[in-house]
Parts: structure tokens; C-alpha cells; sequence
């Protein structure tokens, strides 16, 4: 048993990190909520070169030859800097629906009443009849509401996402911290105060716990683990963007301040997912 | 222990309800929340009314030009009103509620005059220039710095979250006179007329995505020394005057409107089936319970300061912690009853006031200072502490 | 409208602390709590003479005269010092029961599956047929299990109740920040601590909310108002206590602190009502 | 990412269950929890079999006598004794964990030839004293005093929450020998013979009414120079060893544990019918998901430990803050499942099990100083607020 990352693995999610800081940084993500339901088929491509598509294609297939768990630590990189788009239904695709291994075909699919990304899509996999446009809290996800009914999410398309709300997590507690460290009221750092202290505390718990899960269940593809994992990334990434935004005050509550997209991302996530009255009943059916 | 309303509350009450549906159906149609005139007009035309039938100024003393009225009146005013479905305060929040009280507390008679008579009557609107980038909680570490010169205040520093800003014929500002003094020791307030040179005013969106708020800049804006209330330096005791009015019966209207969306939320999950969900429908049962019991609460509060000569208690800080969570945890409920295809739309009020709701635990002191206010000042734990 | 306490209902909440704590002061609590179940007759002969039981009869039955906000307020008193006894069911008793109104008679009743002070009572109002010991977890409250079915209580032992439960959550929030005032660490006492200030500002909100619901159901007797103030006077006690054993760290996890003897009553309060969910049933009934 | 065990460690695990098979059902009977000489007698004759089996020390380094097992294979170890329900270390739990391991990396040869080989055979047993009254989270500020007398200290104060204390051997003392000094460089620490005269031992009953617990006593303890591990004054660093060791694996057998709780929680649900009762189920469900978690953030940690040649990381203060709350809300839902009738017998395991979940936010570094660990050192937030 060796449950810590591979160095090959570290070094993909550095690769990641590295390639998702040059393509799409602050500017970018800013750039993209002020164009709702855009889509940037340019970096679309250039994920699919890097091989964010074809991650788990076998290497004879033209993939990379990666498995779950690989895909989850580049899931988890394009939560951390919101990534937009229909990502995992994409990576879903490859190998199946032509040109979603490369990035050259947008490929989007309904979770559940929800269907993300239908205008900027080519191929659409759910029964997209009856389909109609809401305002989404999300502005980096469109979304159309289906009439039903709807197909189940596969187990893959479940930890993919938890893994996307476990990045989010992350970075959430990441810059709580940073803006605790660097706000002063009272004459010090705001993180100097308990209060404040122990919520950034309980936030990072949150994430290691998630984390735990969701690496587990990458690697065992148990359904159970995989339930909790969904249960509890989807709690970490909601409730930390929501600590986040108590940890950076009035700011918080700004538009400007990223925060908040992580916060509506988070329950879009969430929302395309099974509930917690279904994911709580799986893990107590499995007790 | 009496919760039953004397014959003159109840007299009271049923002349306000009278009037409420006589006035209520003549209003001119809700200006859209992006028309920042269109709304000052009607928020100052609905306070026109309340002034024609004499229920403006219903807390303020009446040698103030306000009627007087007890707490439980101000209570029953406040309930009735928004169960009518009246307006809200909207631009005239921080002319009823802050600036007014604060001058009628600690004005001259000439500035009782001037400026007091055209927020009852709703010829004017005030804004509220307190809160600076770098001074949140710590609102008394504020920068915005005057400088005297003559009969004059020079004034130039930043204020953020000012309210109705773009619209306000009134600012009530809070500058530091005195760099040298302890922090709280050099502040003073003053009223700028925002019509006066070098104001840029920078609306600031929410994450809930409205502008209701802005951002000040001011560029050595002059201030007659004549709009100061109280004396140079002593403006945060001055302010401080004010914010107390701000605790004692600030969540009334939202009690009962959260008691009103509780319900609606209820009906909602009996037509869509979601109250079979014995978690939720619990969950909304436990809501009923905090609701009730915050309304009981709030009764408790108007009690003791109406005993107390009309002074607010400190308990408002013990209301303001449990309500703020209440408020959030109510429309987290909302969106479970919604589902994801409601919760996620934006174009769904619930949708807005759970985003807003975020707020509440943050505006008008952090529950983390709340939690120190109630440690320190009601329970009497050392001061100062990290 | 006037929800404060009248002079009368001052004087009457001061003259029964009064009464307690001259006749049941701390050596006396820790002198029942060494030999369980046994019920000091003198005491409850002398919260006889005091009106205790005979508060809420008419004075031309020899009784108080008053009604149950004043019932709310006494049984608030004696739940603050953890006053032993069927103190609820003999108080209600009172006017029907040959001796309960004056403390000549114990009067037991049953709580659903549960029957506290069988052997020391005189009437025991339930049947108890079958009734089998158990070794209480409270040392202050001797208990039997009944094998049922049983009588539901009457809304006037719930909100007595209730009004025990708030009065030991003020009593333990009040231990709590004494404790935080005296108790040094760090060079200071641990209440100068946000995380530990916080805390008992929390106990401090729990309590005034669960207060407010209580009074305002003694006032009202509304079935929903009580239901309310059993909910959150039962949580005030049960989460008071436990964040009273936190504050007091080590100390609070002995035998010797009284603090666990407020969180044992509190379970066993809240075990003899109804259970959460039927209470949150009924809230949610009336929405 | 690997969670699959090598061959070495499934032959491993496959010999210790074979063993344990075998040699579980010859154990005497467990002694009652009051008769403390007959605990030591079961406890030791435990680790004599361990001993005898060598499994003894099996996370020591072999050169203090242990078997210099990795993590993962102590993890094993754990994981396969409380699955076959053998007997907890008990009595042996301060010398193989706390005092063993620090005399094998802090002691002389000598010293570790002394204490050590008795620890691993089950000849001797240990007790701590380092918590006072007044020396709870703040551990370093202890004040039992030690004065140096040529070849002996002599020792006068009180200890607390000293375990075992009744039948041990020796005591892992810590003593302030440098008043003058700053707190954490002024300590000493000292292996106390228990037979020395001058110690008072008291049982100190615990709220679930047990007295696993004692006070200690000491009036001028005379302690030979030669027992002191490291430096005179270096005794904090000398326990800094100690309690690293703690935190790695402790809690691998309870996780394991509360797993086998929750299952025979849902197994008495169903049969009294409280599984029917969603709200309960559900709960049920969600414990499922954080304790599962928990044995994968253990198997995280334990693998960045062997990865870090045996040095447990910092990981475990956020294990421990999650995991104490997940215990208490365990045997709060096993209260639920019990119902009220069952919840409230002090003669049922859980009831009892409840009552000590309360300890473990506050022992061994309550929540609130783990929150500020974790702040502080993962975090890097500024040190030393309130």
C-alpha cells in the first residue's frame, strides 16, 4: 500500500497546474464570466493537445493511457482555477464521439434536470427535445432545464465531478488564507484572530477529508466510496466557498472577487449530481 | 409576561390597516431595481404618504417632528406594514434610520431644522459614508482625512458600500480629523451634500449581481464646517448614538417576511412532492420553530427597551447571530424545495435571497464580532483578545 | 404588550432561588447524587410549604393562584440546580392527588417508555405493571422501562419541562464563563480566547432564544408555540451542557465537576418528551 | 496511488490472523474494569504473547528490541487485532507508546537496556505524569518543582490524569528543575520508580463514573539523577519526541471500531424498526461516508509516514479534529437508534461509549488547540493570537 501520489502522477498535476496558469489565468477566467456561455474553442483545443480528452484512451487509441485516477488529479486542477466548460462529458466522450479526444468537438450531456453548455455544444448526448434556457447563478455555466426523464450519471462522470468541487475546495482554502494573512483590521492580520483561524482550519479538514474519498474511490471505483466521495466534496467545495466568503468580509460579497464563482460553481456541481438524499441513501443501504 | 395588545396598540393597529388598504392599491407600478431614479422617486413618494397620514417619523421624538410612538407601536407598524405588502424604507433607510435619529440626537436646533423636516415629509434622501476599503470591522481605524481650512472641511479619502449613493441628496460622513488622537479619539460627523465638487460615485456589484451598492471617492470635497453634528473629534460617540438605533427593531419586517416565504416554501413542497421528504419537511418544521421563536424574541427586545424608555438593549446582538444563520439555513431549505432546475435559476427570487442572504452574517458587524460583542459586553469575558 | 417579567413575577423567581438555595445548596446536590434514588421527604415537604406544587390551584383551594408562565418560572429555578424528583408530575397532581399540593405525597408519572422515581414515589399515576429497573445514567433520577403503550403527556408537563431544560442551559452557560474568567492558560484566562468566547456566546444565544419560546408558550399554551419550546429548550440544555464540558477541558470530564450531572438531566428530560422528530412533525404540520 | 497491499504485507497480515486465530481463544477472562491488579495481570500476559509471537514493539526500531516494522505494516497490526477483537495494549499503552519509544531514540545505552526490554516482554508497566491542575492545554507550564540533591532530584507537586498509576512500575515524569528559564526550557524528564516513597496515588472518577484516571502526589519523590533522559532542561524536546509518536497510528484500531459500531448500528435499525425513520437512515448513511473517509485519510497518512521513513507528518491534527467529532456524533445517532429507553441505561456499552466520546475534543490537545495547530503550522497563519 502506497496511498500517497506516484512521482509520475505529481508530475501530471504539476504539467496541469503549469499548462492551466498559461491558458487560463485570472485575466481569462474574468474575460470568460463577462461573456456568459462562450465557449474559448481555442484553449478547448489546446486541452485536448495536452490530453485532458484523451487521458484514459489506451496509447494505441491515440490516448494517453492514464486511468481514473489520473483524471481525477487533472479534474481536481481544472476546479481549483474553474475551468468552464462541459469538461467531463467531453473526456466521457473520447474514443466514442469523433474529435472530443482532440479538443476539436464540444460534446456536452444532461445531468439530470440539467443540461450545461447546449449552444456551445456539437454533439449533445442527452434527449435535448423540450429544452429550455434559465438564467443560470452560474454565469461560466449555461444551462437549459430538461422535461425529463433522465438518464443516471455513470460512476466516472460522478467522481470527475466530486473531483472539480475537491479543487475548488482547495483553492478556496487557499485564498481565505492568503486573504487572512494579508488583511489587517484591529492592527494585525485578520488571521491572527481565532475566529478567524479555526474557520480556515475547519476548511482545510474538509478538503483532506474530500480528498481522502475521492482518491480512494478513484483508485478502488468502489460505488459506495464513491458515493462519499461525492457527498463529501460536494459539502467541502460549498461550504468552503461559503467560508471563504465570511473569511473575506464585504469583499466577499463583491462581484469582483472570485469567491462567489466558486460558490455558484460549487452548486451547479452539486445540483447536477445525485442529491444528498439520494447519495446518503446509498451509503446507508451499503451499511 | 404579556403578550396581548392593549386597546391602544389594537386601535392602533386597526387604523393602520385601514389605511394600508385604502393607500396600498393606489400606488404608481414598482420601478425596475435598475432604475435608481425611478425608485428614489418611489420610495420617497410612499414616505410622502406615510407623512400625510402621520405615521413618518413614528419612532422619532416628537420634538424631532416624529410622533412618539412606543416601541410596540414602531413593532406594529413595522409587522403591518409588511404583511400589507407595503414599500420598504429603501432610500430613505439611512435618513429615517441613521442620519435622523443621529442629528435629532446630537444636532443643533438649526440643523434639527434643515435637515430633519425633508426626510419626513420624503424630499430628500440621505446616504451613509462609514464603512473604507481598509476599514471593515475595525470601522474605527477609518483614513478619510479632513483637514480644516476656514469655515471649511477639506475632505478627500474613499468610503465603499454607501447606499443609494447615485441618488442621495445627503451624505452622513465619517472623516478623521485628528491623525495624532487614539483611533476612536479623532473622528468627527459631518453632512455632505453630495452635490458639492470632487464626489465620484462607482456603483459596486454584488455577487448576487445588483449594484445596490457603491463606492465613494472623494477628492477634496469642501464641507462647511457648519454641517458638523457635535463636536470636532467626538463623532464616534456621535456615531455610535446612531447604530444603536440600527439594532433595536432592524429585523422586524424580515422576521415576518421569512415567516411568509417559510410558508410559501411549505405549500411549494406540498404541490411539487418534495414534502414527502421527511428530512426536508422536518428541516422546514425545525425553520418553524427558530422563526417563531426569533419573532418572540424580537417581542422580548421591544419590551425591554420600551420599558427602558425606548433605549435598545444590547440583546439585539444575541438576535442579529441567531437570525443571520436562520436567514441562511432558510433559503438553503428554499433551494432543496426548488430542486436544482429552480435553485440554480436566477431569475427565481429565491434563488437572489439566498445569494443575499450571505450578507447578513457579514453587514453591520462579522458574527465574528457579534460573538465577541455578546462574550464581552453581555457576558463579561476579558476584552480585547484575540 | 409587555413580554418582560412583572415586579410580582421578579419576586416570585428570586424568592424560589432563594428558597434553593438554602434548602438544596451544593453539598445538598452532592449528597444526592451519592446515594441514588433516595428522595429527601423533608425537602419536598418544604417545597410544599413554599407552594411549589400548589402554584397554578386557586387560592380558595388553599393554592397560589397562579398560572403557568409563573409554573414556567419555578421550574426554571429548580432546573438550574438540578432539583431531584418527580417535581412535574407532582405538580401537576396537585388539586387531585391527596397530598401533593402540600409535599405530603410523591406522585410519579410516566414519561412514554420511561418511569422515574418508582420506589420513592407514593402514587404512581401510570401503569406499571411490568415496569423494570434500569440503571439510570443519571445519578438524580432513579429510572424504570415500561413495556408500554403509553399515555402521551399532557402539553403542561412539556412545557415544565422545557422550563427545567432552559433553566440548566442558563445555569451551564453561566458555569462555562465563570469557569473562562477564572480558569488560566497561556498567561491569561482561557475566556480572553475567541475560540473559548465564542463558545459560550453561542451557549449565551441558545439559551435567550430557547427562553423566549418557553415564556412565550407558557403565555400562549399554543400546541405549536410549545412544541417550538421543547425543540429548542431541549437542544439549549443537551448542546449547553456538552459546550460547558469543552470549556471546562479536563475539569468537566470528572465525576467531581457538577457540569455532567446538567447533561445527564438534559438526555434524560429530553428522552422522557417527545422525540425530535415527532416534535419537528408537528411544527412542520403547522406550516 | 495505491491502496492494494504488497505480498509481503498480505503475508503479513495472513500470519498475524492465523496467530491470532490461534491464540485468542486460550485467553483468561476479561477482568472486571475496577480490579486493576487483575487488568495488569490480563494487559502484561497480553503483551507476553505478543512477545513470545514477536509482535511485541513491532513499530520500534529493532535496535531498541522492536521489529522495525514499517507503518503499513503496524497499520496491519492494528487493523487485524481489533477485526479479531483481541485485547487493547491497556496498561502497556504508556510504555510502548509514550515512554518506550522515547527512551529508544532519547536514552542512554544503559537507560534503554534497563526499561526498555521489560516494556516489549510485558514484565513492567508505565504510567505518564505530565498534565498538573493547572497544566492542561498549556502543558509547558507545569510546576511539579524537582530540586537537585547530589545524585537525586527531589520532587515535590501534583500530576492529573495520570493512567494506570495504581498498578504501574514507573512513571515518565515531567518536572520543572529551571524556574528562572522561559516555560519550555526549564523542564526535565525523569523515569520515576512508583515504589519510591513520597507518592500519593488517588483515583479520580471520570463523568462516565470509572475511574480509569488517578491524581498523583508527590512529596520530596527522591529520584536518582541516572533515571533522566537527555539534558536537565531539555525535557520539552525530549517530550516532543514522545507525543509525535502519538499521533501517527493512534486511532487506526477506533476507526476500525466505529465502523463495526456503525454496522451494528444499522443492524439494530432495522430490527427495531428505527430504519425506517429517514432522517435517522440518513444520518446513518452520511457516518458511513466520514468514517470510510477517515480509514482512507489514515491510509493516507500512514503512507506519507513510511514515505518519510517512519516520521508521522502533521496530518494527524486534522485527522483528529474530524475523527473526535465523528465519534461523538456516532454514539449520538447509536442514542437515537437505542431510543430513549435505551440511551439512557448506564449498563449499555454505547450509552458508556457516549459519554467517553466527550473526552476525545479535549484530551491529547483539545479541538480548539488543534485548530490552532493545524492553522498555525499546515496554514502558516500568524502564531500566538487569542
Amino acid at each position: 500500500m502506497d496511498f500517497q501520489l506516484t512521482d509520475d502522477q505529481r508530475a501530471l498535476r504539476q504539467g496541469v497546474r503549469d499548462l492551466l496558469a498559461g491558458r487560463f489565468d485570472r485575466d481569462a477566467l474574468r474575460a470568460a464570466v463577462d461573456v456568459p456561455g462562450h465557449l474559448d474553442r481555442e484553449l478547448w483545443r489546446a486541452l485536448g493537445e495536452a490530453g485532458f480528452f484523451a487521458l484514459r484512451l489506451p496509447e494505441a487509441d491515440g490516448g494517453v493511457g492514464l486511468g481514473l485516477p489520473e483524471a481525477v488529479l487533472v479534474f481536481e486542477e481544472a476546479g481549483r482555477v474553474l475551468l468552464p466548460g462541459p469538461l467531463v462529458a467531453t473526456h466521457l466522450a473520447a474514443g466514442t464521439v469523433p474529435g472530443a479526444a482532440t479538443g476539436e468537438t464540444v460534446v456536452t450531456d444532461a445531468d439530470g434536470e440539467l443540461l450545461p453548455w447546449l449552444d456551445a455544444s456539437d454533439v449533445v448526448l442527452a434527449d435535448a427535445s423540450g429544452a429550455a434556457p434559465l438564467r443560470s447563478v452560474d454565469p461560466l455555466t449555461p444551462l437549459h432545464r430538461l422535461p425529463g426523464p433522465y438518464a443516471p450519471r455513470t460512476p466516472e462522470a460522478v467522481l470527475l465531478t466530486a473531483a472539480e468541487q475537491l479543487g475548488s475546495a482547495g483553492r478556496t482554502c487557499e485564498m481565505a488564507v492568503q486573504h487572512a494573512r494579508e488583511r489587517e483590521q484591529f492592527g494585525q492580520p485578520i488571521g491572527a484572530f481565532q475566529a478567524v483561524k479555526h474557520l480556515c482550519a475547519q476548511m482545510l479538514v474538509r478538503t483532506e477529508l474530500a480528498r481522502a474519498a475521492v482518491y480512494a474511490a478513484a483508485v478502488t471505483g468502489d460505488p459506495v466510496e464513491t458515493a462519499a466521495a461525492e457527498l463529501l466534496a460536494d459539502e467541502a467545495a460549498v461550504r468552503n466557498a461559503r467560508d471563504c466568503v465570511q473569511v473575506h468580509g464585504g469583499m466577499g460579497f463583491t462581484w469582483e472577487a472570485d469567491v462567489h464563482l466558486h460558490l455558484k460553481r460549487a452548486w451547479v456541481r452539486a445540483g447536477a449530481g445525485r442529491t444528498a438524499r439520494e447519495t446518503e441513501e446509498v451509503l446507508a443501504a451499503a451499511l | 409576561m404579556d403578550l396581548t395588545y392593549t386597546d391602544e396598540e389594537e386601535e392602533f393597529r386597526a387604523k393602520l390597516r385601514e389605511w394600508l388598504a385604502s393607500v396600498l392599491p393606489g400606488l404608481p407600478p414598482k420601478p425596475s431595481p435598475d432604475d435608481w431614479p425611478g425608485r428614489r422617486a418611489y420610495d420617497l413618494g410612499w414616505q410622502r404618504r406615510l407623512y400625510d397620514a402621520g405615521y413618518a417619523g413614528l419612532h422619532w421624538p416628537a420634538d424631532a417632528g416624529g410622533r412618539g410612538a412606543t416601541p410596540t407601536q414602531h413593532l406594529i407598524f413595522l409587522e403591518e406594514t409588511e404583511k400589507a405588502g407595503a414599500p420598504y424604507v429603501g432610500a430613505n433607510f439611512v435618513g429615517l434610520l441613521h442620519a435622523g435619529p443621529t442629528i435629532a440626537a446630537e444636532g443643533t436646533a438649526e440643523q434639527r431644522a434643515r435637515w430633519l423636516p425633508p426626510v419626513l415629509r420624503g424630499d430628500e434622501v440621505w446616504c451613509q459614508g462609514f464603512s473604507e476599503p481598509d476599514a471593515g470591522s475595525d470601522l474605527a481605524s477609518l483614513r478619510t482625512r479632513a483637514v480644516r481650512d476656514g469655515d471649511h472641511y477639506v475632505v478627500s479619502g474613499s468610503k465603499i458600500w454607501t447606499s443609494h449613493a447615485e441618488v442621495a441628496d445627503w451624505c452622513e460622513l465619517l472623516v478623521r480629523t485628528d491623525p495624532a488622537a487614539p483611533k476612536h479619539r479623532g473622528i468627527t460627523w459631518l453632512a455632505m451634500p453630495m452635490d458639492a465638487p470632487g464626489i465620484t460615485v462607482r456603483p459596486l456589484r454584488t455577487l448576487a449581481g445588483s449594484a445596490e451598492f457603491a463606492e465613494m471617492f472623494l477628492d477634496d470635497v469642501r464641507i462647511p464646517v457648519a454641517n458638523r453634528v457635535g463636536e470636532e473629534n467626538d463623532g464616534w460617540r456621535v456615531t455610535m448614538v446612531t447604530l444603536s438605533f440600527e439594532r433595536g427593531t432592524a429585523f422586524v419586517g424580515e422576521v415576518v417576511a421569512c415567516r411568509r416565504v417559510l410558508g410559501e416554501l411549505a405549500a411549494q413542497a406540498r404541490k411539487n412532492g418534495r414534502w414527502d421528504d421527511a428530512v426536508l419537511r422536518r428541516r422546514l418544521g425545525r425553520l418553524n420553530a427558530e422563526f417563531r421563536a426569533l419573532w418572540r424574541l424580537t417581542q422580548w427586545n421591544v419590551s425591554e427597551s420600551q420599558r427602558a424608555g425606548g433605549v435598545p438593549g444590547i440583546g439585539g446582538s444575541v438576535f442579529k447571530l441567531r437570525y443571520s444563520h436562520a436567514r441562511q439555513e432558510l433559503f438553503d431549505a428554499a433551494a432543496e424545495v426548488l430542486g436544482a432546475g429552480g435553485a440554480l435559476d436566477a431569475d427565481h427570487d429565491w434563488t437572489l435571497d439566498r445569494l443575499s442572504s450571505l450578507s447578513y452574517t457579514i453587514a453591520a458587524g462579522t458574527s465574528q464580532i457579534q460573538h465577541n460583542i455578546v462574550a464581552e459586553r453581555i457576558l463579561g469575558l476579558p476584552k480585547g483578545g484575540k
